[in-house]
This record gives C-alpha cells, sequence and structure tokens, in this order.
C-alpha cells in the first residue's frame, strides 16, 4: 500500500507527557499505521541521546519524513528538524505533534488524553507523508535599525548597534531624548546624578554619524518582514531649527504664554517656546504648538522678531518619512500609573501629596526648586514627609496585581535624599514588604532606616486627609500592632509602572502582542525574553515590564545584540512555506490578489504568480480561493483533507 | 413591450455586418411552450428568435462555453459572441467579467427588459398541470399567462407560475447591455426580495433539515446545476473531479494533489457536501437567474441555498452581485464593521 | 429522520463529542499552548489542527470534517486587528459568518459551528470556549444530520 | 390470463401482495416518479411519463459490490455484499420505459450474468399501462419500433378502460402477481376484448413526434456526418449527461474504492452511475 517511510517518535518528557498520557501506546498505534516504519517512544526526545535516536532512525530505514510527538513545535520544531537533517533528510519533512501543551498538560483522564494524542499525531503524520523537501529562499536583508523610544533603553541600544556599525534610526515621540531619567535627581544605591551619567549619552548619540536621530516624531506604519521591514516615519512640525538655535534663551523671555510644565510635572511653568531641559538633545528650543497663539505672526510673533538666529519659522509642517529597515527595537517605556487613579491617597485633591517623578524634581538641582525639597502649596520645607509604597501596585482588587519592582529602592532613595536635604525632618515609609534584590540595595535600605533613622511601618495605610495645613496620614503599624496617625506636610507616592500610554497603539502597528498587563509581550518568559512573538522585532527596558536602571540597559545590550547577530547575515533565510498556483486551475478571477496581506500575488497573463519572497504564507489565499487553484507548500488542501480524516478516527 | 422583429433585425445586423461570429438566443424547439436556446450565425436564422416567458435560459453560460472553447481550439474565432440576456443574465456577464473571465469587448449583449411578465417557473407550472406539458404560454399583459395545452386555453394568475426570482425581482431591466429592448422596468408588484428564503427560514430547525435531507437524498448527482451555471466554470469542480481536464500543463503533482472531498456516491451526506461547498462558492456570485433550480430533474429547490448567501451578503455586507464590475469580491473584500458578534 | 437529540436539552454525559478545531498558529494555538503551560483542565475532545492563520481556513474543511462525522467544528484566530498576517481573521470572519449561516439554513443545529478569537495571552479563554462549546453540543447529542451514512 | 378490474377494487389487488414491496408513480416535488406504496395502498395511475426510468429497480445509483478491510502488512479481507431484496411490484410502467429493461438485461448478461444486477431484476415485476395518449409532445414510440401498448419488457400490461382496467397477465411472474389478487378481478366480459383494441387503436392513431423510417437513419447519419446541423445542436447542449442518467437504456457505470478509514485502510468498492460523454469516463 504506502510506499511511505514514516518515523514516530512519542516524548514522556519526563513525567511531563507521561504521567497523563500512555506514550508506549501512541507509540503501539502510531506503529500500526500505513508508512510507519519506525515507532518509539523515550523519556526525553529533546535530549542528546533522543535526538541522536532520531538521527539514527533516519539513517538507518531511509525515512521519508519523520514526526515528533512531544511540546509544543515553538519549543523545539527547531531542535527536531536540525536533528532530520543530520539524519539527511529534509527538515520541512519533520513535523511536531504537540501532545504536551496541547494535551498532557490540559487533561486528567489517562485514556481520554491517550486518545487525544493518537489523534494528534495520527493527523502530524498524514500531513508529514506529504511534506515536500523545500529548501529556504533567501532573502536580502537591509543593515539599518529602527529603535522606537529615546529613553535610557533606546539610547542604549542605539549607542551598542551603531558601534556595531549599523546604521540606527532612533525616533522619539518628545522633543528630547533621555525619557524619565533625565528627570531623576540621584539613583539608586549609589546616589549618583542621574542626569551627569545620562547626558554624556546623549551627546554620544547626537555625536554618532551611524544615528539618525527624529524627535517629535511617531512611527504611523510599519510592514514587510524580518530584515525588510518599511516604517513611515510621522514628524511633528519642527518650528526651531536645531541648526540655527542657539540655546540664547531670547524666545522664551519674549514669550507671553505660560502652560505647566510636563517635565517638572507641572511643578513649575514653562513658556510655549522652550528648552525641556538644559541637556535636552537635539540641543534646542522647541515650539509647543498647542501652546502657541496660533503659530500666527500677525496674532503674536514675538519670539520670531527675538530670535537673532532666524531660527524661528511658523510656516513648518508636519513630514512623513519612509525608511527600510532590517530589525526594529521598541523601547517605549512607561507612564506613572497616575494619581487621578489614586483617590484614596488624598492624590490629585492634596496639593503636597506628590508621585515619585514629582519628588525626583523637587530633588533635582535641575529642578522646579534648585534642589530644595518644598512644599508646593506653600514653598515651605516640609518637616514630616510620609511615603506610601505599593500606591497602585500588588493590589488586583482595585489596582494593578503586579509589583513595580522599583519602588522600594527609590522610595528608600527619596528617604535618605529628604534627610540630606531636611536632616532635622522626620521620614516616614509606609511599605509591605522591602524587595531589595540587587547588588547594594539591601544595604542602601539598611542605611536609610539606620544611618538616616528613616521611620519604616510595615502596613498600609488607611487614610489620607487634609486638616489645618497638615495632611494627615492614618494607617497601622502591623508589626507592634499600633495604630499611627501622622501629620505629614507633603505625601509621596510611589506610583506603580504602567506601559507608557503610546504602548497599546505601537504592539497594534507593529502586530506584537502585549501581556495581561498591558506591557509588551516576550516571545518566551525565560528563553526568549528580549524577542517579540515577530521575527526582527526586539522588546528593551520597562516597555517589556517594570524594571530599574541597569536591568533596562541590560537588556537593551541584549536586544542589540539580537539585532546584530540577526543582521550579520547578507541574506536571511525566508520561509520556503509559501503558496503556490496550480496554473491549470487558475482561472486569473483575481480574488487572491485581492485578498493576499502582502501584495504578494499578482495577475500574469491571466494567471495568478506568486512573489515567494513577499509571500509569508498566511494562506488566506487558498481560504479565498473557489476552486482550490492555490495552495500553501506543506499546509496544503489535501494534507488538511487528511489531516481532518486522521482527527475524526478515519 | 419587446418588440421581437426588432430584436431580430438587431441581430441579424450584427451577423450580416460581422461584427459577431453569432448571437446566441431562443427560439421555439421540442420543449413546448418552454423556447431552447439556439446559437444563431446565419443573418437568415435570426428570424427563428423568439423572446417570451418561456425564454428561461441564462444565455452568458454560452459566452463561458464559448472561451473554453476559444481556450482548447487552435483556431481561435476572436470575433465577439453577442447573447440575450434577461436582467439577471445581465448581472451574470457582469460577474464573468469581474472574474477577468473574458473581456467586455469580447462580448456583445442584447438586453431584453423582462418587464411585467418575467418568466415562468416550470416547476410551479408543472405542479398546477401534474406535469402534463404546455404547447404555448403567453403573458396577458395584466397579472395573468394565457396557456395552451393540447386544445384547451385557461389563464393562470402569474403569481401563481410565475419564477419565484422573478416574483422578488428588483432590476428586470439588464443595467449592463449594448442595446436594450422593452421598457425599464425595475420591480414588479409581488413578492418582496428574498421572500422565498425568508419563508424558508421560518421553519425551525428540525423542520428545515426534514426538507432538506429529504432534497439531498434524492439528488441524483448528475450535476446539471454545476453544468447549467455559468459561475461554475471552474475547471475542475472542487467537490467533484469528472470536469477535472488534464492539460499539457498539468503536472503529475496537481494530478495527484486532486482532493477527495466528495465520494462519487450519491446520498444525503456526500450530496450535501456538494451543494453546501457549491453554494458557498457562489456566495456573492450568484446572480439569482435560478437556472440550477430550473434544470434539476428531481426540482430541489437550490436556488434557495444561494438567495440565503446572497441575502445575507446584502443585509449584512450591502453587496450584490453582478452590481459594479469594478468591485472586488464579496469574499475576497470585507469591512472593519462586519459582523463580529456570532464569534465567541 | 429528525435528529433524535432534538427533544434533549440535558447534556448527554455519557456521550464524548469529537471536535475538530482549527487554530490559527500565532493566536489561538499559542492561547492553547498557554492554557498548557498554566495546567488549565478544559475537555479533550477538540483536537487541534494548527493553521497558518485563521483566513487560510476554507468553508469545505468544515463542510468536510462534519461529513465525516464531527460533532462540532470550532475554528480560532486572532482579534480583529491583531492578525498576525494584519487581515487574514477578516477574511475568514466574512466567510465562516456565511458559512454557519448556511449550515444553520439547511438545519444544522446552530452551535454545531463555532467561531472564537482568541489570543496568545487567553489560555484561560481558550480552555474556557473548548468547555462551553463541549457542553453545549453534549446537550445537542451526536451530529448526525451531515454526516456520510455508510 | 386476462381479467377484468374494476378501478375501486385496485386497491384490493395491492392488498393481496404484501409479500412485496410495491412501487407507483406518484407526483411529489411537482414531478411524477416511482414511489413506495403507502399503507392504504392508495396509488394514482393518472401519470404522465416518470422522470426516473424503472432502469434503477435492478440498477440502482449506487451498488456496493463488497466491503473491505485491510490491516497493515496484513491479507485484504473482502466481504460481497450481494443483494437480497425482497421481491418487487412496480405499477404504472409506461411501455416506453418498460421496453428498456430487456436492452439492460442483455448487457448485465452478454460477458457474465451480474449478480448484483440480477438478484434485483429476478425478484421484480412490471404492471405496466398502457397510453390511451402521448403524454408529452415529444412522445416517439411508434418510430422506434414500440407503441403505446407494446408488451415488450412487461409482466402484466393493463389497460385504462374508464371504469375499469383490463389487465393481462403476460409472464409467469405477472401471472403469479394476478393469482395473489384473484378475487379482486373480475372474468373480462364479452366486448372487453374489442373495446381494449379500439382504446389501442385509438392511442396508436394520435399522431406523434416521428422519425420516419429508422431503416435510414444509419446511413443518413453516415452521409452527414460533419454536417453543420450537429455542431449547431452541440452548441446548445450544456452537457450536463443528465439524459443519460433518467435514460431507461443507458447503463454506463464507473466503479470506485471509497475509502472510509486509511489505517487500518478499510472501505467500499462502489458501482455508480457515470455517463460515458463525461471528461473523466
Amino acid at each position: 500500500m504506502s510506499s511511505k517511510r514514516t518515523g514516530v517518535f512519542v516524548c514522556h518528557c519526563g513525567t511531563n507527557i507521561a504521567a497523563t498520557v500512555d506514550v508506549k501506546k501512541v507509540a503501539a498505534e502510531l506503529g500500526k499505521d500505513e508508512g510507519v516504519i519506525v515507532s518509539r517512544d523515550y523519556v526525553y526526545m529533546c535530549s542528546d541521546p533522543g535526538q541522536n535516536a532520531v538521527i539514527n532512525a533516519v539513517k538507518e530505514n531511509q525515512l521519508d519524513s519523520v514526526v515528533i510527538s512531544c511540546c509544543s513545535p515553538n519549543l523545539h520544531e527547531k531542535t527536531f528538524r536540525e536533528a532530520s537533517a543530520l539524519g539527511g533528510l529534509n527538515e520541512f519533512q519533520c513535523e511536531i505533534a504537540n501532545i504536551r501543551e496541547q494535551c498532557a498538560w490540559v487533561h486528567r483522564d489517562r485514556d481520554q488524553a491517550t486518545t487525544k494524542a493518537i489523534k494528534i499525531s495520527r493527523s502530524a503524520v498524514r500531513r508529514a507523508q506529504m511534506n515536500q523537501a523545500l529548501e529556504p529562499i533567501g532573502v536580502p536583508v537591509t543593515k539599518r535599525v529602527l529603535v522606537v523610544g529615546g529613553g535610557i533603553a533606546g539610547i542604549q541600544a542605539a549607542l551598542d548597534l551603531a558601534n556595531a556599525g549599523l546604521e540606527v534610526v532612533l525616533v522619539e515621540k518628545q522633543p528630547t531624548i533621555g525619557g524619565h531619567m533625565l528627570q531623576l535627581s540621584e539613583t539608586f544605591p549609589t546616589l549618583d546624578c542621574s542626569q551627569c551619567i545620562l547626558s554624556p549619552k546623549m551627546v554620544e548619540v547626537s555625536k554618532n554619524p551611524k544615528i539618525t536621530l527624529m524627535t517629535q516624531s511617531e512611527v504611523e506604519s510599519v510592514s514587510g518582514f524580518v530584515g525588510n521591514f518599511k516604517a513611515r516615519i510621522k514628524t511633528k512640525a519642527v518650528y526651531v531649527d536645531p541648526e540655527l538655535c542657539k540655546i540664547c534663551d531670547d524666545c522664551s523671555a519674549v514669550c507671553p504664554v505660560a502652560v505647566p510644565n510636563q517635565y517638572d510635572l507641572g511643578l513649575t511653568n514653562r513658556r510655549a517656546i522652550h528648552i525641556p531641559f538644559a541637556q535636552a538633545i537635539p540641543a534646542t528650543y522647541t515650539l509647543d504648538e498647542s501652546a502657541c497663539l496660533g503659530l500666527n505672526p500677525v496674532v503674536c510673533g514675538k519670539c520670531a522678531d527675538a530670535c537673532e538666529a532666524k531660527a524661528i519659522n511658523y510656516d513648518n509642517k508636519p513630514t512623513v518619512k519612509e525608511i527600510e529597515i532590517g530589525a526594529i527595537i521598541v523601547a517605549t517605556g512607561f507612564d506613572l500609573y497616575g494619581k487621578e487613579k489614586l483617590g484614596e491617597y488624598g492624590a490629585g485633591r492634596y496639593e503636597d501629596v506628590l508621585d515619585g517623578l514629582q519628588f525626583e524634581r523637587l530633588c533635582s538641582a535641575s529642578g522646579a526648586t534648585g534642589g530644595h525639597v518644598l512644599r508646593p502649596s506653600d514653598h515651605k520645607e516640609p518637616k514630616e514627609i510620609v511615603f506610601i509604597q505599593c500606591a497602585g501596585s500588588r493590589d488586583p482588587e482595585t489596582h494593578c496585581a503586579y509589583c513595580s519592582k522599583i519602588c522600594c529602592m527609590y522610595t528608600a532613595k527619596h528617604a535618605s535624599l529628604y534627610k540630606h536635604h531636611v536632616p532635622d525632618g522626620q521620614a516616614y515609609v509606609f511599605y509591605i514588604d522591602i524587595r531589595s534584590g540587587g547588588k547594594g540595595y539591601e544595604e542602601f535600605v539598611q542605611r536609610t532606616m539606620e544611618k538616616d533613622g528613616v521611620v519604616y511601618l510595615r502596613g498600609r495605610v488607611s487614610k489620607v486627609y487634609q486638616k489645618d495645613g497638615k495632611i494627615k496620614v492614618l494607617g497601622v503599624d502591623t508589626l507592634s500592632g499600633r495604630n499611627v496617625e501622622i501629620d505629614a506636610d507633603m505625601v509621596v507616592l510611589a506610583e506603580a509602572m504602567q506601559p507608557s500610554k503610546g504602548t497599546a497603539e505601537i504592539a497594534k502597528i507593529l502586530k506584537i502582542g502585549r501581556d495581561k498587563d498591558g506591557f509588551l509581550a516576550e516571545a518566551h518568559p525565560k528563553l526568549k525574553p528580549v524577542e517579540s512573538v515577530t521575527a526582527g522585532i526586539f522588546l528593551a527596558g520597562t516597555a517589556q515590564g517594570p524594571k530599574d536602571i541597569p536591568e533596562t540597559v541590560t537588556q537593551a545590550s541584549a536586544a542589540s545584540c539580537k539585532v546584530i547577530a540577526l543582521l550579520s547575515k547578507d541574506r536571511l533565510a525566508h520561509s520556503p512555506t509559501v503558496a503556490k498556483v496550480r496554473n491549470s486551475l487558475c482561472t486569473g478571477c483575481e480574488m487572491c490578489v485581492d485578498a493576499c496581506p502582502y501584495e504578494a500575488i499578482q495577475l500574469v497573463d491571466g494567471k495568478a504568480v506568486v512573489n515567494e519572497v513577499l509571500c509569508e504564507g498566511c494562506g488566506t489565499c487558498s481560504g479565498t480561493c473557489v476552486r482550490a487553484a492555490i495552495d500553501v507548500k506543506n499546509v496544503t488542501q489535501m494534507q488538511i483533507h487528511d489531516m481532518i480524516s486522521a482527527v475524526m478516527g478515519g | 413591450m419587446v418588440k421581437v422583429e426588432e430584436l431580430r433585425a438587431y441581430a441579424a445586423d450584427l451577423l450580416e455586418q460581422g461584427k459577431v461570429k453569432a448571437v446566441v438566443g431562443y427560439r421555439r424547439g421540442t420543449a413546448g411552450a418552454m423556447a431552447e436556446p439556439c446559437v444563431v450565425s446565419q443573418a437568415a436564422d435570426a428570424q427563428s428568435l423568439v423572446w417570451d416567458p418561456g425564454c428561461l435560459n441564462n444565455l452568458a453560460l454560452y459566452l463561458v462555453k464559448d472561451r473554453k472553447a476559444q481556450a482548447a481550439s487552435k483556431t481561435p474565432d476572436k470575433r465577439p459572441l453577442a447573447v440575450v440576456a434577461k436582467g439577471c443574465d445581465s448581472r451574470a456577464v457582469a460577474v464573468l467579467l469581474q472574474e477577468n473571465y473574458f473581456k467586455r469587448e469580447d462580448v456583445v449583449v442584447i438586453g431584453v427588459s423582462c418587464e411585467g411578465s418575467g418568466v415562468v417557473d416550470p416547476r410551479k407550472l408543472s405542479a398546477k398541470l401534474k406535469g402534463r406539458t404546455v404547447s404555448k404560454l403567453e403573458f396577458d399583459g395584466a397579472d395573468g399567462y394565457k396557456v395552451t395545452i393540447g386544445k384547451t386555453e385557461s389563464v393562470i394568475p402569474a403569481a401563481d407560475i410565475m419564477a419565484d426570482r422573478c416574483l422578488e425581482c428588483r432590476a428586470a431591466s439588464p443595467a449592463l447591455n449594448d442595446v436594450l429592448f422593452g421598457d425599464t422596468v425595475e420591480q414588479r408588484a409581488y413578492a418582496a426580495p428574498f421572500a422565498a428564503v425568508k419563508e424558508a427560514q421560518e421553519a425551525s430547525e428540525e423542520e428545515r433539515w426534514a426538507t432538506w435531507e429529504h432534497h439531498f437524498d434524492r439528488c441524483l448527482r448528475c450535476f446539471a446545476c454545476r453544468s447549467v451555471c455559468p459561475m461554475c466554470y471552474c475547471p475542475e469542480c472542487v467537490v467533484d473531479s469528472t470536469t477535472f481536464v488534464i492539460t499539457p500543463e498539468t503536472s503529475a503533482e496537481e494530478k495527484a494533489n486532486r482532493v477527495r472531498w466528495c465520494e462519487r456516491s450519491a446520498g444525503s451526506g456526500e450530496s450535501a457536501m456538494y451543494h453546501l461547498t457549491r453554494a458557498i462558492h457562489l456566495a456573492g456570485r450568484c446572480v439569482d437567474c435560478g437556472e440550477c433550480e430550473r434544470v434539476c430533474p428531481v426540482n430541489i429547490p437550490l436556488r434557495l441555498l444561494n438567495t440565503k448567501l446572497e441575502m445575507e451578503a446584502f443585509e449584512m455586507f450591502e453587496y450584490q452581485a453582478g452590481r459594479d464590475v469594478a468591485q472586488s469580491s464579496l469574499l475576497s473584500s470585507f469591512r472593519d464593521e462586519d459582523p463580529n458578534a456570532f464569534v465567541r | 429522520m429528525l435528529n433524535p437529540s432534538k427533544s434533549m436539552t440535558a447534556v448527554q454525559e455519557d456521550f464524548e463529542p469529537k471536535i475538530v478545531a482549527f487554530l490559527c498558529k500565532w493566536c489561538s494555538s499559542a492561547g492553547s499552548d498557554l492554557a498548557g503551560v498554566s495546567r488549565l483542565q478544559y475537555a479533550a475532545n477538540a483536537v487541534p489542527i494548527q493553521v497558518m492563520c485563521s483566513g487560510s481556513v476554507s468553508p469545505i474543511y468544515i463542510m468536510s470534517a462534519f461529513k465525516k462525522g464531527a460533532d462540532g467544528v470550532l475554528v480560532s484566530g486572532c482579534h480583529p486587528g491583531d492578525c498576525h498576517y494584519m487581515k487574514g481573521n477578516f477574511f475568514a470572519r466574512r466567510r465562516l459568518y456565511l458559512v454557519q449561516k448556511l449550515l444553520n439554513f439547511v438545519g444544522l443545529e446552530k452551535d454545531r459551528f463555532r467561531m472564537s478569537w482568541v489570543s496568545a495571552a487567553e489560555g484561560t479563554k481558550f480552555a474556557q470556549v473548548v468547555d462551553d462549546f463541549v457542553r453545549d453540543i453534549k446537550t445537542l447529542g451526536p451530529q448526525r444530520r451531515l454526516k456520510a451514512r455508510r | 390470463m386476462e381479467k377484468i378490474l374494476r378501478k375501486e377494487n385496485l386497491g384490493e389487488w395491492l392488498a393481496a401482495l404484501e409479500a412485496y414491496d410495491l412501487h407507483a408513480p406518484a407526483f411529489a416535488d411537482s414531478v411524477w416518479n416511482y414511489a413506495r406504496v403507502g399503507s392504504n395502498n392508495a396509488i394514482e395511475l393518472d401519470h404522465t411519463n416518470t422522470v426516473r426510468s424503472i432502469k434503477e429497480f435492478a440498477f440502482p445509483q449506487r451498488e456496493i459490490f463488497f466491503r473491505f478491510e485491510q490491516e497493515k502488512d496484513g491479507k485484504p479481507t473482502l466481504t460481497a455484499t450481494v443483494p437480497d431484496p425482497r421481491p418487487t411490484v412496480v405499477f404504472g410502467v409506461r411501455p416506453c420505459d418498460g421496453r428498456g429493461m430487456p436492452r439492460n438485461d442483455k448487457v448485465f448478461t452478454a460477458e457474465f450474468k451480474d449478480p448484483y444486477y440480477w438478484a434485483r431484476r429476478d425478484r421484480l415485476t412490471l404492471v405496466g399501462l398502457a397510453c390511451n395518449e402521448p403524454h408529452s409532445q415529444n412522445c416517439f414510440c411508434k418510430s422506434v419500433g414500440g407503441a403505446p401498448n407494446s408488451e415488450e419488457g412487461l409482466d402484466v400490461l393493463m389497460t385504462d378502460l374508464g371504469d375499469r382496467f383490463h389487465v393481462k397477465g403476460l409472464t409467469g411472474r405477472g401471472v403469479e402477481i394476478m393469482e395473489h389478487g384473484r378475487d379482486a378481478f373480475d372474468e373480462s366480459r364479452k366486448g372487453d376484448k374489442a373495446e381494449v383494441e379500439k382504446t389501442h387503436a385509438a392511442a396508436s392513431e394520435v399522431p406523434q413526434r416521428g422519425f420516419g423510417d429508422l431503416s435510414k437513419i444509419p446511413d443518413a447519419i453516415r452521409k452527414n456526418f460533419d454536417a453543420p446541423v450537429w455542431q449547431e445542436l452541440a452548441q446548445a447542449c450544456i452537457g450536463c449527461g443528465i439524459c443519460t442518467f433518467l435514460c431507461p437504456t443507458c447503463h454506463c457505470f464507473d466503479i470506485n474504492d471509497e475509502v472510509t478509514c486509511q489505517s487500518p485502510c478499510a472501505g467500499e468498492r462502489v458501482r455508480t452511475w457515470d455517463n460515458c460523454q463525461f471528461p473523466d469516463f
């Protein structure tokens, strides 16, 4: 009957599969199938002996197809395809039957699980027996990288890539790069000045010839595939020419419009024309069009008159630039959870209830108060200050379920900074527990408690309200069991970290997933922590999950490293499982042409023709064609037909 | 009122001037009052052309036949072919053009408006006459058909024997045409659009299945429905390979890759597979010419399957087959606001 | 012959439905992997067939599964807008909307065909979708209508 | 044997045949076809020609030859499935349809006796009904050597005499079923015979579509083999082949293995109607 020579290998995965699935029975049943020459089970197929078993079986029995019944193909398809290839088989003649994630792990009843495992394996056999030998299609790669987000993660990635000789386009929404790190005063645990360690890197970015910096810009759309993406970058109208701007401040001096300064989190005001930070890169003033008096010289035009360099031009328009890149690193960072959502702590209601970043600006020499900790309400020095940890974090009922990871540390930092600024003041910290894993972290917290004499109260705050000029903070110290009541001058909330506003949209544009908390999803929680699910797109920094600066930098470098490896080749292997037209059936109705998401199909003298490089093998064409005139290689309608039969026990 | 002499003259003229290789039209034949298709290639023969409510066929089919013949021929005749087309037939031509099956210049559409009369449904007629055949049939200009059986003449109310599609028709005049005979009539005051389907789906699931199982069981799998359908022009039918044509460029792989979705045997399951697949493959392509139903020797109400889908297409996706040659096909397009509630 | 299950509304515990589940590789299959990693328990009746995209699911697959005796057919893909291939699932949605209408029009029980959006992050939802489907089909009993009789 | 059957006694005769599967013309889905007779034994005999012919009573559209099964690397086991039907009587067979049967008999006997066909055929009794008038303007039995009252291929011929039928047993099987219902019949009286002949004669008088002298046709075809008329006719034909499915004497068939399970390999070998005009015949 069948002239096929198929080998089936059923993995126990220790007891992961064997505990619920009768692997011996699966192997035995599959052994009875047409064309199955070898059918074995083994405790760990992915181990060396396991892989060798495949290699040897292929050699000894001249197998023409192999099926491994094991874990999800996402984990070991590559492993076993390579093993089959070592045995002399074309890698595309190896198929994986997922009997772990989709069977053993989700069922208890041994008989049912075994029956299902047999069906899954059998349909894989039917498919494998009809697989063609295929060779990967070589695709040239664009050795240019798009880095989205100019915070410390983006900066680090851009520099690593550029230093490896790759061209980089760094896109930042704000007028300056630097991100939140630029707002910080000092960094834990060493308490060195944030801007002092960041600005050299920022300057390096602006100086590096390999890096094209695009501020006030956003990614509008991305098309293509790994090695060959096309991106459209939209840049807001830039009214001040960075080349000409001398940063003399004449413009902002005459600007009649004052608005809250977002870089100081509203603690100060700025002019419509302004420079975000003295260290801003690009080093230039920026005209905030939403605040400016209509960009209409007739109405105002003071700044243009004041500018000797003639750097200001109100007529500039937004621009859209299309760039070709080979890979993308997404580093869109975080936002604070938002005071408005934390009413229970008086946030938003009381001026002197601040969030962490505002406190950073109070401590920062370049900040609102020139580095003096003063109450926003009356500019008095707070003598009693309360820090509340986990504001929004670890609170599944009302806020975020996750731990924002850095708050314990920065709260300790804040408390200790406060003591350095106001030695005679008293600081209290409400905490659930202290998580200070990290080099020198625990010691830092201890110092804050012992040397700086900050009072740590283990417990949650029950009430925050204002009473005769003070902010009353009621809470409980669970260690002593006492109720605590503090008349604070200032309250600082260690707000939860959440993905930055743009994250959802960028994820949509890039077709990469997000996790349940909205952070960008990595391809594998352990083994692919910087890869997104989409080939060629990588993740760095807090967009992927809460982390501190060292971790962010590490991940940024890791992501760049992945990109460098990816783009080190001149050609990428494009999967050969692409659509194929059956000419004798194609009537040129063009339905597949309309349906193809990649414009990979054209009509050439009345017949559909597939551009194999553009084709991603999604099969939408074959689902649309009423004549079954187009099929995806190795997922043909014939294969699906037989897989259905197998599943139905036929 | 269509003046058949004018139609004949026009056809004769086309042939005389050699503008077309032939005119496909209707003539009196052996089927009693029901006209039969004819391919007229001599101007003189144009006199045999007729036009009346017995002209049931959708002649667009012959454009398909001709294209296949030309493709196979060593000396193809590139001259255009003319067809007499009713409203629905002209929509079929439109779909074929939309699907690039041939070019506009390859066809001359001689439009005829069915006006008030529409065409009769032979099934209804047969049901009324218990299988006896009618020798003469004409629309009495009002709301009835004058039918002659043997020597006896009688008038049957139009609504009783007019084809459902004509009762429901909203475009009785061919929009796509090179010439139009008869008065433009968009709709007749009989049934609402999709009335038959809407009535059919009133029945319960069980009743509906009882009906369709009865029909699927009776299917002879003669494939006359497929043979008569202008949209079933595929070189090979997906669900049945009797039409498979092996050409010189047919590769071994292609021959091997013929899936047996459906067995030759008739029987409810196999026949359901065939009819349902055919219906879905006609979604957004069926112009409701009713031919599949007419040629069915056991009178399976096939039209319902197709009109059900056309109704959904119209109501959910604002799509009408053959409305616009330039539109992209129902199933190769989508809108973000397409129904989503049925998805879990 | 009317399906004897028509009068039944109670779940037939003894009856184990055969369900074919077409899962798109990027979302739903990944989602069911997640269900596995999270060790969620759900009914073993649905056997997955992984396809690249829900957009590749031809109506004939569904008809064929029913003809071969499937008690239910599930097609699951990425949420609208999240398709790994940008728009494959939009085509699937329109196509399968019609399939579902047609099947029910000839009297196949509405609940026998189901479509769902399950993202790679929705392991729990996947398990839920399968369990709901199996429960609904158990109340319907075996599918005899479109099954080829031999 | 010749008898008279009053129309009101028709049911009585059918009732006497409970040992048989009874089929008679019925008007359903707006066509005439043969259908199993209901328990009330009420049948209509005012039918026109049925759409489907009687051939399928001996040559059904789907015939299972045998079932096969084969364990991997094992020997195939075959189970023959020769039908064992109840004896069957078909009423109201039109003489033209009846004349088809002997031609099919030839086909399924010529080289070897087809057991499947004959298992059914041997238990089939055909009760014809003479046509008193053509049922279609296309009737042409006389041109092909038939007649509205042809007895060929029938086991019984009934002739409608208004209030009663004249019933004539033509074969052993025919006489047998008349014997079963003997109480339902009356002896034919003097004059009946003449009336029957008169009726037959009248029917034969009605003009039909004619082909003239058949013997001339082969020669005529040879002469006009390349005549354009064929082309013209062919152009109108859509090649559906339904004519062959409905024709009483078309008997082309196809034999397929229908695999119901791929492993272990199992299925049925079936004979189905086919059409010698189909591209893949």
